[in-house]
């Protein structure tokens, strides 16, 4: 038991699955020596060598390929893109190929890769770096998106990722890794892919949230508990595929729901989350459901930045109207 | 800086005759009948292919018809260590690898499961490649799955001319070059994609001169000659697995048919300049040399050919009779476990 | 006045957008010499030579590229990806380019691009030949998404494409391409890409949809019809940015909706029709929002593709239920 | 095949003697004190820049330290009609293209009206481009409009070592060899891709031996002689504007400082391997060529130290005085028209 901020515990997580199996293999640019622009890998190459931490070309592409070809060939690599920005020339591997390979050979060959970006705003770092496209590669059937929102739930869930049979993109909030530490044990215990989180149990609305979202959810979730309203919050962790049980007995029993997240608003991740309630749970809703999410912009560079990301003020807005709604 | 030989390395001219010395294997008589037999049988699947699809029993299929001495010549020396990662139009190389032609016809019929190769040689090799070029990265990776965890393989992968205009043939073969995997890149260059024709694909003057680019070295083969091709693929694979990592071999070939069933090459080129090229092909190549040089007789031919087109028959009539999957497979593979919502899903299609 | 089938309609627009401007420039793999492999080109290159319908090397990355430098720098180039499936690499160039250049310009340098490319499923084609993903696409900040139901809506709907000042994927069922004809005027007429179109009025249930699968939905409208269930069938056209108003306006009248595409359903463009009406269409939902669509798998081979997308008797049945809904 | 000269094309040694014959550019003080002015300029702004971040005033930066010659060198040749597509380290070469040090500092400081440019001279040329090479496709689709357009314009595309890569690089050059455009792909290649070694980054010898893979020549020239990259680019250029297409200009230099602001190089390099570069660098070697051959004078040098950090000063003033943008800005540019969803989402922020 130790604290730990979020980088460290995906360290850790990492050194446990590299200690635990002799196939598991790290690359990506700079995750060597450098140990990661994050330190994600710090320390890494030095404890299992140059050729389990290896540093790649610049190269989106074949990272991605590079990943698949050797876990269908029975590694479970490892592999960072820098920034999510510079994923996009990571999609073609990872939709047309790493989604696939079990179900176009029914089995035959398998894919359990890991793919990890660092995503999301609020640090003032340059264009590019601060997107938030999950709901691109949650779109893609044969994938698992998860995210984790905690240094522990970062350790537990990138355990699961690593020893996951399928692919898993792991969108880690980059704003989190040193936001603040809570106790991980490196009890080599993974946490599930397939349940949300209830962070919080509440009776008169539910908000749904992930990643670097969940500190103003849950700021907003405080506030709101000084103002007499109780808010459940769910922590989605896995995005693809997510815990519709979860979310539709929360809301069945408060009636009302946010839904919170960084990326553009338009058929962003919140988007299937309201789809299914109102598929789902419609006659449980009390009020319309509501989404905080940046908009449909491009990120903004640092000096307004702050006016895109989804404040506290905004999630309280809506938890507020969504409270009064009659 | 390497210099790819842009010689082209050839054995046997258009006629049979040997240029230069043989190599060892090529003077044996069975070891040319079989890679002889193994081209034949190619191209009886290949006609038995495109018959299949004219009358619309199978899908939109490429043949590989005049370009069967790459995949042949390629895939006669690889090892049972090695892993196969072809483009869609290496059936030769996919048979020889112990693919069967039930599993090709299932494949090219639509069907998922032509690609749970049943063949023990086959059982890591990869499934064709439609994204030109996206197999290289996954060749490379293989490569590195094949070094990391101590076997002695090499990842072979087979791509078209159009392939090497892709960026990701480029990433790959950086990557193979710098971290010196083992991984040999075959160009089955006949002269085209669909209508681009090779010299509006790149200024190159060859494409493995394109190996200059990552650092490693480039031959160019007579793609109509098997010999040629089997023994620069033997060197490749050599090389590869002594350590020093990758190599580009460009084929020389020509695709004397369409690019696929739903083309119409006649759209864009001329048969007269098509013609020439059946003078160069290489199943006459290599008869002609047997003829002459091992007393192939006119009773051997007409024995293959019949079992040839024997073989093909019988595993289209396998093929034809092999019902269609049930529809709940389309969700049974895409995860070791099935997740809640897909099962939901499962739900609305039949059973059976 | 012409009978045209889309295809035909498609080459119609695109000669007489090259007729009105200079600028407009074709590219594309086969799309010269060939006419483009489904012919949607065809005859341009003899009439308008090889510098304004110009064959690509294989090369998706710099197709892309190569229209965004060309629009920014003042041409109009309409790019062809030849299948949806192999349109991934250019979406770095999309989201990272032509969906910016304005914005990060402050409007200096703009990108008037239309990148082409077929999509869908239906006809049997060989994997990776079939897929619909037009909501990666569609969450991408700046960008237009269009998909014609039509020949006269994609002769229409492609020439407002070319002529929009902003980059616009233009997304053709290929399903359509020849499945019928109809009278189109080559009248240079544009449509507009900010309205739906209301393709059919009706009291009792909204369907919504775009492309190929308004076939199905209309044939589901008429069978309903025959029920004495009146459907209004929305078609959507322009996805990104879509006509909130009117779907909004429409199941506030009918109380009732059902959305129609054959994309995976996880994430896709349904969800954010559904969430727009969860949001601000709450109460007057008589019946919870059902989408029809593709399963969250991989599109099958042929042998089992009828399986996969979305059937008249599926539509049918969604609407069944939303009717008796109560 | 063309043979990219492996030799590096250098007209000042480290000490800033001639090693041959000067172009005739070069043996005029004037044009001479130019390229120094823009060097030492440079340096200016990158110390204040570094500065800047330091103390919390401007966003993550990646200074040119060492490496000034080549922006430089590229921009004094290039034409009004020429249009310059920058990576992130080409402060020098945006400025000589009429960039306002205000402009760039407020790039850099976080805000999108730094890419506004006023000059006419920049007023086409592109923002810094972030994503690692993919500015090359854009170049290559750049010089695509200057020649349909009948403009005699080329496209300037600068980017680093690990950009060569990229899949992008790849794509566009063998698209520029293939269409013969006029486009000129720079790489400076000051050794590192952030940790990564050059060597790392791909086994070719020279990364000008890349453009082989394309088919067009490729130059490696000495990146810290401003003389040679000048006179190499303007070759390019010109052979870019009689016709015969492109041309990639491999500059070595070296990365004397940390990759950016956020990075320390410490982490992966030793300063006895810095050490050395320092007395390779550029500016000290064209002052002590302008000192030996143009009796460039100790008063010249301190008048340009003290102009160039007053200009670089003032810059930065008006910059620290320049209010955030009105945060609707956001809004306001994503289409020439805002659509209504738009608008209804700009609802939400403050106005002012
Ligand atoms: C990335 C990608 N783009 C486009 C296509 C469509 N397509 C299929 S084959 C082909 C041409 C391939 O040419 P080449 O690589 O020379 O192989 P060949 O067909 O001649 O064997 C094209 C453009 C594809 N399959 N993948
Ligand atoms: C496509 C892409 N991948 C990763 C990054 C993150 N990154 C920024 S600069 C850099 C290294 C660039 O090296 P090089 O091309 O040599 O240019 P230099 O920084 O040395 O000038 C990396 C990896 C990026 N900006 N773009
Ligand atoms: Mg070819
Ligand atoms: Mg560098």
């Amino acid at each position: 038991m130790t604290e730990m901020t979020m980088i460290e515990a995906i360290r850790t997580a990492l050194a446990r699955a590299m200690d635990d199996d002799p196939d598991v293999i790290l690359m990506g640019e700079d995750v060597g020596i450098n140990g990661g622009v994050f330190r994600a890998t710090d320390g890494l190459i030095q404890r299992f060598g140059a050729s389990r931490v290896r540093d790649t070309p610049l190269s989106e592409t074949a990272i991605a390929g590079v990943a698949v070809g050797a876990a269908v060939q029975g590694l479970r690599p490892v592999a960072e893109i820098q920034f999510m920005g510079f994923l996009y020339p990571a999609i073609d591997q990872l939709a047309n190929h790493a989604a696939r390979f079990r179900n176009r050979t029914r089995g035959r060959l398998t894919c359990p890769m890991v793919l990890r970006a660092p995503y999301g705003g609020g640090i003032g770092a340059p264009e590019h770096h601060s997107e938030s496209m999950e709901a691109m590669l949650a779109h893609i059937p044969g994938l698992r998106v998860v995210s984790p929102s905690s240094p522990a739930k970062a350790y537990g869930l990138l355990l699961a990722a690593i020893r996951d049979p399928d692919p898993v993109v792991f969108l880690e909030p980059k704003r989190l890794y040193r936001a603040g530490s809570e106790t991980v044990t490196d009890d080599g215990a993974a946490l599930p892919l397939d349940t949300a989180f209830r962070l919080r149990e509440g009776a008169d609305l539910t908000i749904v949230g992930w990643g670097a979202m969940l500190s103003e959810v849950n700021e907003a979730a405080d506030q709101l508990a000084g103002e007499g309203i109780s808010a459940e919050v769910i922590d989605l962790a896995t995005l693809k595929p997510y815990d519709r049980a979860m979310v539709r007995a929360s809301v069945e029993k408060t009636g009302r729901c946010v839904i919170v997240h960084e990326a553009p608003l338009t058929a962003g991740f919140g988007a299937e989350i309201a789809a299914d309630l109102a598929e789902h749970s419609l006659t449980s809703l009390l009020a319309p459901v509501h989404r905080v999410t940046g908009y449909d912009t491009v990120m903004p560079y640092p000096r307004l930045e702050a006016h895109y990301m989804p404040s506290t003020e905004r999630i309280l807005k809506a938890a507020r109207a969504v409270m009064e709604f009659q | 800086m390497p210099d790819p030989n842009v010689e082209m390395i050839r054995y046997l001219d258009a006629d049979g005759t040997p240029v230069q010395d043989l190599p060892d294997f090529a003077r044996q008589r069975d070891t040319l009948v079989d890679l002889y037999a193994a081209m034949v049988r190619t191209r009886a699947f290949d006609a038995k292919a495109v018959a299949l699809q004219r009358t619309g029993r199978l899908g939109t299929y490429g043949s590989s018809l005049g370009q069967e001495a790459i995949g042949i010549g390629v895939a006669s020396v690889m090892l049972a260590e090695d892993v196969f990662i072809p483009s869609f139009r290496e059936h030769g190389a996919q048979m020889m690898r112990g693919v069967s032609m039930e599993e090709l016809f299932l494949y090219w019929g639509g069907d998922e499961r032509g690609n749970d190769f049943a063949a023990p040689l086959a059982r890591r090799d990869f499934p064709v490649c439609v994204p030109v070029g996206s197999q290289f990265p996954q060749a490379a990776g293989v490569a590195l799955a094949l070094v990391q965890k101590g076997a002695r393989g090499v990842a072979v992968a087979v791509a078209g001319d159009g392939a090497t205009s892709k960026g990701d043939f480029y990433e790959a073969m950086n990557m193979v070059g710098v971290w010196q995997l083992p991984a040999v890149f075959v160009i089955n260059n006949n002269q085209w994609a669909i209508s681009l024709r090779r010299q509006d694909q790149t200024a190159a003057e060859t494409l493995a001169q394109k190996s200059v680019a990552a650092g490693i070295p480039g031959v160019v083969v007579d793609g109509n000659d098997v010999i040629a091709v089997r023994q620069v693929t033997a060197q490749a694979l050599s090389r590869a697995r002594a350590g020093p990592g990758g190599t580009l071999i460009e084929c020389v070939t020509y695709r004397l048919g369409d690019h696929t069933t739903s083309d119409d090459a006649s759209r864009y080129r001329e048969d007269e300049e098509v013609s020439p090229h059946w003078r160069q092909e290489p199943v006459l190549r290599l008869r002609n040399h047997l003829v002459a040089a091992h007393g192939w007789s006119k009773d051997e031919e007409e024995a293959l050919l019949r079992e040839s087109n024997d073989s093909v028959d019988k595993a289209a009539e396998v093929y034809l009779a092999t019902q269609p999957d049930r529809p709940r497979a389309m969700f049974e593979h895409m995860f070791a476990q099935m997740p809640t919502e897909l099962a939901q899903q499962a739900g609305d299609v039949a059973d059976d």
